[in-house]
């Protein structure tokens, strides 16, 4: 289990560098960040200035070389924007989504798993049609659209919630409804077509030969054996929600880490875009080492073979 | 059978089957009872309706669209089809249980057996917590499976098929029914295992007073377990009563042509004995390790499934490798034909090492040798046709044909092998198994081989189809002048076919002989093991269970 | 960097009782369209910034009064020019520095250094262009500054310069400003900035005790958030927003825009293509369909009231028909005009900004032009601002907005027309020598040259199709008696703030 | 010989007359709209630029943020106008075509470049594959946003970049899912049966193992595609999008956003036709995961009051 959990992770590591690199070449290539950082009425000289003081007049493999030996001491290099070591930036804003994320994992997560299970229990069925349709719709819906709307009904004419921002349990509602919609319906279609396989398997004829009643079939026999894809869909879901709440974030004034990755990435600060992709991407692998871990607590044959 | 009142009564049931092109009648009008105590043996072959008429006692038969369409099935009096739900779910399992083919699927892999049997008394509120898991452990024990006091915490992939089935039976009589339903109990089992379970059964039929509904497309075990008999034939029964009368003596022409089906006893092939010939195939020494994948807990271990076999072939000749599962029977033939490496010997044909040969010597190897497999189903591509699978070989091999004769051809091998021109265009799904086994057949003769491996050709069959296809191959052998390496498990098949015959266990030799001898002297005590295998008729048992 | 890790209790604290705007009577809630990147007072006229310190944190030695183009004292009381490159100040005395630092010659020298350290990336700088200034004490309160050019507008520039403490970091970019406002900055995380009121403030005492800033990237959002109350404040919503004519205000908020027209390049060059390029525009249909009812057409780059505007330049009207027959004219003539012209635009600059590009498009369409878009993203746009314009660019109207709140032409004019300017396609040596002089004048002479070269450019040269001087929309809530100005943009002086 | 005469053995073939998936798509009411829809949208696509011409772009002050349902303006106007009075309707039918070109492209794109990436991963294994495994992660941790604005910067706006960005982006889902189907057909035993018969890599790969996994693989293409077309529509949210003057509905509805509240009509429209057109292929593939299934086919093929009957 170390060992697996090892392999991995030197695996990882490999991306991860690998993911670096890419980041640092393929950001310098958009563009003279001296355009961005200093006001446009800026002369030719202010800017070559601005690119000697922070090294970006260096041929770009020194600049690589640099980032790598600064990287070695733990430096992740000053958000220049910011004014802050690029590291500390990213740390303060990456707990705010992660709580997002899993909160609102969590809850579309369950919701699919009931109502998944039972649109399952019986396939065509009424409650099966109104269940897939409108989750699916929900799931269809450009988010900010879905945001918009929502504050304009519940915060503006209804008045009942908080229009954005942090701070009370309430403020928490929307951002995470929003949130939940596509993983939530996504996963609703995973668990209904997986539980409809896993019905027909022969050993839920056993436990119906044995006397067990049908709610215990569908929740306790049958559901364990529909989670596998859904735990691969759900760990894919995540993953673009850690790396991709901006539009929630943007719009409800969230102070996560999509949100300073999009603001880094358009004022070119390097050194922030690194690091949010840093932290990011191994919160990605880890979540990955995770569910192949769930994968095994779940099925046993996966623990018994191999991973 | 002392009660006058059957346990069991099933009354002109009627099931249909529902498709968009219209109902299809699974069972058709059947009428039968049980008695307590006594041994019932379905009989038919697949597709027969023997299965879906004992499923709909325990109302399983909703999958697909199976419905009732009339007849009454009733135990002690009461009619079971028009159960509410809750008396169904207390029905089921405390009065009558069933035991399925394939156990591996039937016990839910992602619970601990113990669980699941545990769950099977707190369902219907018979023990909970400890003394469940008490009275599941001795359920284990009660069916054989040693040590049930750690076992009871493995899952169903970590026993043996045996163990599953033993644990399935276990399951089914916790609650001591009064009648038990086994649905193709041994079909996917060696014999050696076969054997066990039916003793099993028989025993706690002794002890419990059970009355057990057999159902079997298997003659030998049908007429090792029966009191009496019913033999259905597309979805009608046809022939009804003592076992011992149906199988000395069978009325209905569909019977008769069953057990015509049993293998003979006298008939060896004389073998031709082409001793002088040079063999075509020496194999010498030929040994295959497996390093089994790290499990997660585990370390890496190794395995070796083939363990320094030799034997040769004559051109002409047909070997049978004989041996249960696990004996590396198959990976000889995957070796053999290059599917996997060999880890060391060599195999030479016509003097030539097949496992050192450059890539041209190999295509031409692959022309001279054909394989058969097992699985029907999965062996041709389900997404072409009959005339793409058959004209394949020539489109790997450009030189065989010219294109413009390919259907041609195509047509000749069809009829060689007993089908019809027009099921070239056909797709595989289109047949039934006997069908796909001779277009593999075909399609292995297409490059006019020298040798066809078959690897457990025939297994998946009906019996009546067994033999077809067996027949099939023994006049191809003298049309063609072909050979053979037959492998199978099961010893009888191969009586009236192979010349010689080699017997493995875990991946050695345990006696390669002529067959004659093989039958007639065994050396060997397994190779005894696996000639008594075959379950003799419960009339000729000398303690035969109480009548 | 202390600031950012404010103790946990404080930040529950002003978590909480920032929601729903339950701020006492005394304390303000505004919302921004954007976070501060950071808080460093030479980086302030970023208006991301400037909003939030401008005035509130930090000074200026002056104030500049756009309406005017006048300029008033502050920090300092007087000045003087003492001859062409040295400019001399005076200081109010007896002011001190939120830490308790003495405002002195000293601190400002200091101060005004450190804008000029080439060790830090102090936007404001710009300003300035490449000029070198060394400021010297005098005596406790006066300084001078001198320049390596003459610098006639200096008191006008100083209304740019914030004065920080000198206690602050001299070589390092800082997030926690310290000047003479009559504020002080309480705590900054990602979420909100708390201002507090400074009771040591030298001037009047505002009635404002705290002010938090937060911020919305959606107009819609910010607006919702004053309309619900949980805001009380906020300096920009689109037009669309702007509903409630009691609390939503507009204002000119400064900025002009206009399509630069390449001048060298074929059709373009010719006189009559740029002159139909201005009369093809439906400019009051445009106008008030994207930018509202308030905008105010444009004819020069400089809003009303900035020294050298124009108020006598008549605007093109739209004359479709005129602006077909110059294009046919010019055809006859051989002039290419069905060569593609390009419109260069930038995504996300303005509200509305592609709407805009896309009606012109299809306006210019009309009179016979082929005209296509291309909007870029931001670095890539700025490829085209500066000299040396791309090679091979073909013939291009470039989208350009101008933000000139200095009250003075001689940030816009030079800089737009001159051939030598930056961002100037127009190369007319008549207009260079009124520019060269309106530069070095003074008084009203420099703002009567700046009026004759903006209406050259406008109705004889044809150097671009000028737009419209933009208007901001403030949504104010009704607890608040505020109005906004052409310096909403880059200040809100907190101590404007009233309450009702 | 009697063997070869008796020939034909018993079991007839199975259900020898299957419904076709068109005769059977059309028994339930909710697919059928489904294809419906789609065939109605697709052909606004092809064939809706040409009957609408200029209308979809000129500007028309007159008729500015006019209210849907009012015929005053002419039947062009009947769902509203934007900001700048041009036709929602005129250019819901016009933004057909790049809102689902776009999103067929990149679907088409990833699943090739996928498609391809994962036949080699899962048919080579070793080395190779994990590399290519590993590539997919760092695509997956490649935040999409910088992608696209790198791509932005370096090629320049165009329908081209978009369709770039999208694909990439959507390229680990498809080299997965191939892969993970190909180390399952690989171990069937008709690819051993062929390569004992001497077949190539070549031929393995594409006449056996690639005509499997295709299904598949265009299943999930068909859910991908609702995914592209959201993500493109976020794209526009950020300003990263499609670029004037080219609009998707994803484009209208990013930029109608900000008239929710004062011209709703603006971004409904179009966020209704994403909504139908991502709905319709979502219903569409479920309905397909059904028809393909041999064990629930029979949901399909029985009138609903049958099921009920049987199902109690």
């Amino acid at each position: 289990m170390f060992k697996f959990v090892f392999r991995r992770s030197t695996q990882s590591i490999g991306a991860i560098i690998a993911l670096l690199v890419l980041v640092f070449f393929l950001a310098r290539l958009t563009g003279d960040p001296a355009y961005l950082y200093l006001p446009l009425d800026s002369t030719d000289a202010q800017r070559q200035a601005f690119n000697a003081l922070h090294g970006y007049d260096d041929p770009i493999y020194v600049q690589f070389f640099r980032y790598l030996g600064d990287l070695t001491q733990l430096d992740f290099g000053m958000a220049l924007s910011r004014n802050r070591p690029a590291m500390e930036v990213a740390l303060e804003a990456f707990p705010e989504t992660l709580k997002l994320a899993a909160i609102a994992m969590a809850l579309a997560l369950v919701a699919a798993l009931v109502v998944g299970s039972l649109a399952a229990a019986r396939p065509g069925g009424l409650f099966d049609r109104l269940a897939t349709t409108s989750s699916l719709a929900g799931a269809s819906a450009p988010d900010f659209w879905v945001a918009i709307v929502a504050i304009l009904i519940f915060a503006v004419s209804l008045g009942v919630l908080p229009t954005s921002g942090t701070g009370t349990a309430l403020h928490w509602v929307m951002p995470i409804g929003v949130l939940m919609l596509r993983p939530f319906g996504l996963l609703t279609q995973v668990v209904r077509g997986s539980m409809v396989g896993v019905l027909s398997q022969p050993y839920i004829k056993t436990a119906r030969a044995k006397g067990v009643g049908r709610r215990r079939i569908i929740f306790v026999h049958a559901l364990r054996n529909a989670l596998l894809p859904v735990i691969t869909v759900a760990g894919d879901l995540t993953a673009s929600l850690v790396n991709g709440a901006v539009v929630v974030e943007t719009i409800f004034g969230w102070p996560g880490i999509g949100k300073l990755m999009i603001d880094a990435i358009v004022q070119r600060d390097f050194a922030l875009i690194q690091s949010t992709i840093l932290i990011t991407a191994i919160a990605i692998f880890l979540m990955n080492i995770l569910i192949d871990l769930i994968y095994a607590a779940v099925d046993p044959r996966i623990r018994h073979q191999q991973a | 059978m002392n009660t006058p009142q059957p346990l069991l009564t099933v009354e002109n049931l009627t099931v249909d089957f529902h498709a968009a092109s219209g109902a299809f009648r699974a069972v058709d009008d059947v009428t039968f009872h049980v008695d307590s105590g006594e041994t019932l043996v379905i009989l038919g072959e697949s597709g027969s309706g023997k299965s879906v008429s004992a499923s709909a006692v325990m109302g399983l038969i909703d999958t697909p669209p199976g419905e009732i369409v009339s007849g009454r099935i009733s135990y002690r009096g009461t009619d079971v089809t028009r159960m509410s739900e809750d008396k169904r779910l207390a029905f089921n399992g405390s009065k009558v249980a069933i035991i399925f083919q394939d156990p591996l699927s039937h016990l839910n892999p992602v619970y601990t057996v113990g669980w699941q049997l545990a769950e099977t008394y707190e369902v219907h509120g018979k023990a909970r917590g400890a003394e469940a898991r008490r009275l599941s452990i001795e359920a284990l024990r009660r069916v054989g499976i040693p040590d049930p006091e750690s076992r009871i915490d493995w899952y169903p992939h970590q026993f043996s098929g045996g163990q599953r089935q033993r644990i399935m039976i276990g399951m089914a009589i916790a609650l001591g029914p009064e009648l038990l339903i086994a649905d193709e109990p041994t079909t996917a089992l060696d014999v050696s295992v076969q054997a066990q379970i039916l003793d099993l059964l028989k025993e706690l039929q002794r002890e419990e007073g059970l009355a057990i509904v057999m159902i079997t497309h298997d003659l030998e075990v049908a007429a090792n377990m029966a009191d009496r008999v019913i033999v259905m034939n597309a979805g009608k029964i046809v022939e009804q009563g003592i076992a011992k009368d149906v199988f000395a003596d069978p009325q209905h022409a569909y019977t008769k042509r069953l057990m015509s089906a049993l293998p003979d006893e006298a008939d060896y092939r004389d073998g031709k004995s082409s001793g002088e010939s040079e063999p075509i195939l020496e194999v010498r020494d030929l040994s295959k390790t497996f390093l089994l994948s790290p499990g997660l807990l585990r370390p890496p271990k190794s395995l070796r499934a083939v363990d320094s076999v030799n034997f040769d072939l004559k051109a002409g000749e047909t070997l049978g490798i004989v041996g249960e599962s696990g004996s590396g029977k198959s990976t000889i033939a995957k070796m053999l034909l290059r599917l996997t490496d060999a880890t060391s010997g060599e195999a030479l044909f016509h003097g030539k090492d097949i496992f050192r040969m450059n890539p041209k010597e190999l295509m031409k190897f692959r022309r001279r040798v054909q394989m058969v497999f097992q699985d029907p189903f999965s062996s041709m591509n389900p997404r072409m046709s009959v005339f793409s699978i058959i004209s394949e070989p020539w489109s790997i091999h450009s030189d065989i044909l010219e294109k413009s004769r390919w259907r041609e051809r195509v047509i000749e091998l069809l009829g060689l092998v007993g089908l019809r021109a027009e099921h070239a265009d056909r797709f595989p799904h289109q047949f039934s198994g006997g069908q796909r086994q001779r277009i593999a057949i075909a399609r292995a003769l297409a490059c006019d081989p020298e040798l066809i491996i078959c690897d457990e050709a025939v297994s998946a069959l009906d019996v009546s189809i067994q033999m077809q296809i067996i027949d099939l191959l023994a006049d191809l052998r003298d049309r063609l002048g072909l050979a053979y390496i037959f492998i199978t498990h099961d010893l009888p098949i191969v009586r009236g076919f192979a010349d010689r015959i080699l017997v493995m266990q875990s991946g050695q030799t345990v006696e390669l002989q002529r067959t004659e001898e093989i039958f007639r002297r065994p050396q060997r005590p397994y190779t005894q093991m696996l000639i008594n295998a075959s379950p003799r008729p419960k009339w000729e048992q000398s303690n035969a269970a109480h009548a | 960097m202390k600031l950012m890790r404010h103790s946990a209790i404080a930040a529950l604290i002003v978590g909480t009782s920032s929601v729903g705007g339950m701020a006492t009577a005394q304390e303000v809630t505004i919302v921004l369209p954007e976070q501060p990147a950071n808080l460093e007072p030479c980086r302030s006229i970023r208006s991301d910034i400037g909003r939030i310190i401008n005035m509130n944190i930090t000074e200026t030695l002056t104030i500049i009064e756009p309406e005017t183009g006048g300029v008033a004292p502050h920090l300092a009381t007087e000045w003087e020019q003492i001859d062409d490159t040295t400019w001399r100040f005076k200081l109010r005395e007896g002011v001190e520095f939120q830490d308790g630092a003495p405002l002195n010659a000293e601190a400002v020298v200091n101060s005004i250094n450190r804008l000029m350290n080439p060790n830090l990336t102090c936007d404001s700088r710009s300003k300035f262009g490449d000029v070198t200034l060394t400021p010297e004490v005098v005596d406790e309160y006066t300084f001078d500054i001198k320049s390596d050019v003459a610098i006639p507008i200096m008191p006008t520039l100083a209304g740019t310069m914030q004065i920080v403490s000198p206690n602050m970091p001299f070589d390092q970019e800082v997030n926690d400003p310290v000047g003479t406002g009559p504020y002080t900055l309480a705590e900054a995380d990602n979420e909100h900035v708390l201002l507090q009121r400074n009771d040591n403030y030298w001037g009047e005492t505002p009635s404002v005790t705290e002010a938090t800033y937060m911020w919305r990237n959606e107009s819609a959002i910010r607006a919702a958030m004053v309309e619900t109350g949980e805001a009380d404040l906020t300096p920009v919503i689109a037009v669309q927003d702007a509903t409630d004519p009691e609390a939503d205000l507009p204002y000119l908020n400064s900025e002009t825009t206009r399509m630069r027209i390449d001048m060298s390049i074929p059709p373009l060059d010719d006189e009559r293509v740029r002159r139909a390029l201005n009369l093809a525009i439906d400019w009051d249909g445009m106008g008030e369909a994207l930018f509202g009812p308030d905008v105010l057409r444009a004819t020069q780059m400089v809003v009303p009231g900035v020294r050298g505007h124009n108020s006598e330049i008549e605007p093109y009207t739209y004359d479709p028909e005129r602006a077909k027959a110059l294009i046919d004219e010019a055809r006859t003539d051989g002039v290419p005009v069905d060569e593609e012209i390009t419109l260069i635009g930038r995504n996300g600059f303005f509200p509305n900004s592609s709407e805009s590009l896309e009606a012109m498009q299809a306006l210019w369409s009309e009179i016979g032009l082929n005209v296509t878009i291309e909007e870029l993203e931001a670095s890539d746009w700025a490829r085209y601002l500066d000299k040396p314009f791309p090679e091979g660019r073909g013939p291009t109207l470039f989208q350009q907005q101008h933000d000139n709140n200095t009250g003075d032409a001689g940030f816009t004019a030079p800089v737009m027309y001159h051939s030598e300017g930056q961002y100037s396609t127009v190369a007319n040596e008549e207009l260079d020598k009124i520019l060269d002089e309106a530069v070095s004048a003074t008084g009203d002479e420099r703002g009567e040259l700046f009026q004759q070269a903006f209406s050259k450019v406008y109705e004889d040269i044809i150097g671009d199709v000028t737009m419209y001087h933009m208007t901001g929309y403030a949504s104010v809530g009704p607890r608040l008696d505020w109005k906004p100005d052409l310096k909403t943009n880059s200040e809100i002086r907190l101590s404007d703030l009233k309450f009702k | 010989m009697t063997i070869l005469k008796k020939s034909v053995d018993g079991a007839t073939p199975k259900a020898e007359r299957q419904a076709g998936p068109f005769r059977l798509v059309f028994r339930d009411g909710l697919a059928a709209s489904a294809v419906a829809f789609l065939v109605f949208v697709t052909l606004c696509a092809v064939f809706g630029p040409i009957l609408i011409g200029d209308l979809a772009t000129t500007p028309n002050f007159r008729a500015r943020n006019q209210e849907p349902f009012d015929l005053s303006m002419g039947a062009a106007y009947f769902l509203g106008a934007d900001t700048l009075g041009r036709s929602l309707l005129a250019r819901l039918v016009v933004g057909a075509r790049n809102t689902l070109g776009i999103a067929a492209a990149a679907v088409i794109v990833s699943l090739m470049l996928g498609g391809i990436l994962g036949l080699i991963a899962g048919y080579s294994r070793g080395r190779l594959s994990g590399l290519i495994l590993r590539l997919a992660d760092v695509i997956m941790s490649f935040p999409s946003l910088l992608l696209a604005l790198i791509v932005l910067y370096s090629l320049g706006p165009s329908i081209t970049t978009l369709i770039l960005v999208l694909a990439i982006t959507r390229i680990p889902i498809y080299l997965r899912t191939m892969r993970a189907e190909v180390l399952e057909v690989r171990e069937r035993m008709f690819v051993s049966a062929a390569t004992a018969l001497g077949a190539n890599h070549r031929r393995i790969v594409f006449r056996h193992i690639a005509p499997m996994v295709i299904p598949t693989m265009l299943t999930i293409g068909a859910i991908d595609f609702a995914t592209v077309v959201l993500a493109e529509s976020s794209l526009s949210f950020l300003g990263l999008g499609i670029q004037s003057p080219q609009f998707t509905w994803g484009s209208m509805v990013a930029t109608g956003r900000g008239y929710l509240a004062t011209a709703w009509w603006v971004a409904f429209w179009p966020g209704l036709m994403i909504l139908l057109t991502t709905l319709s292929l979502n219903i569409l593939s479920t309905w397909w995961r059904t028809y393909s299934d041999p064990h629930q086919r029979w949901r399909l093929e029985l009138t609903r009051r049958l099921q009920r009957r049987i199902q109690r």
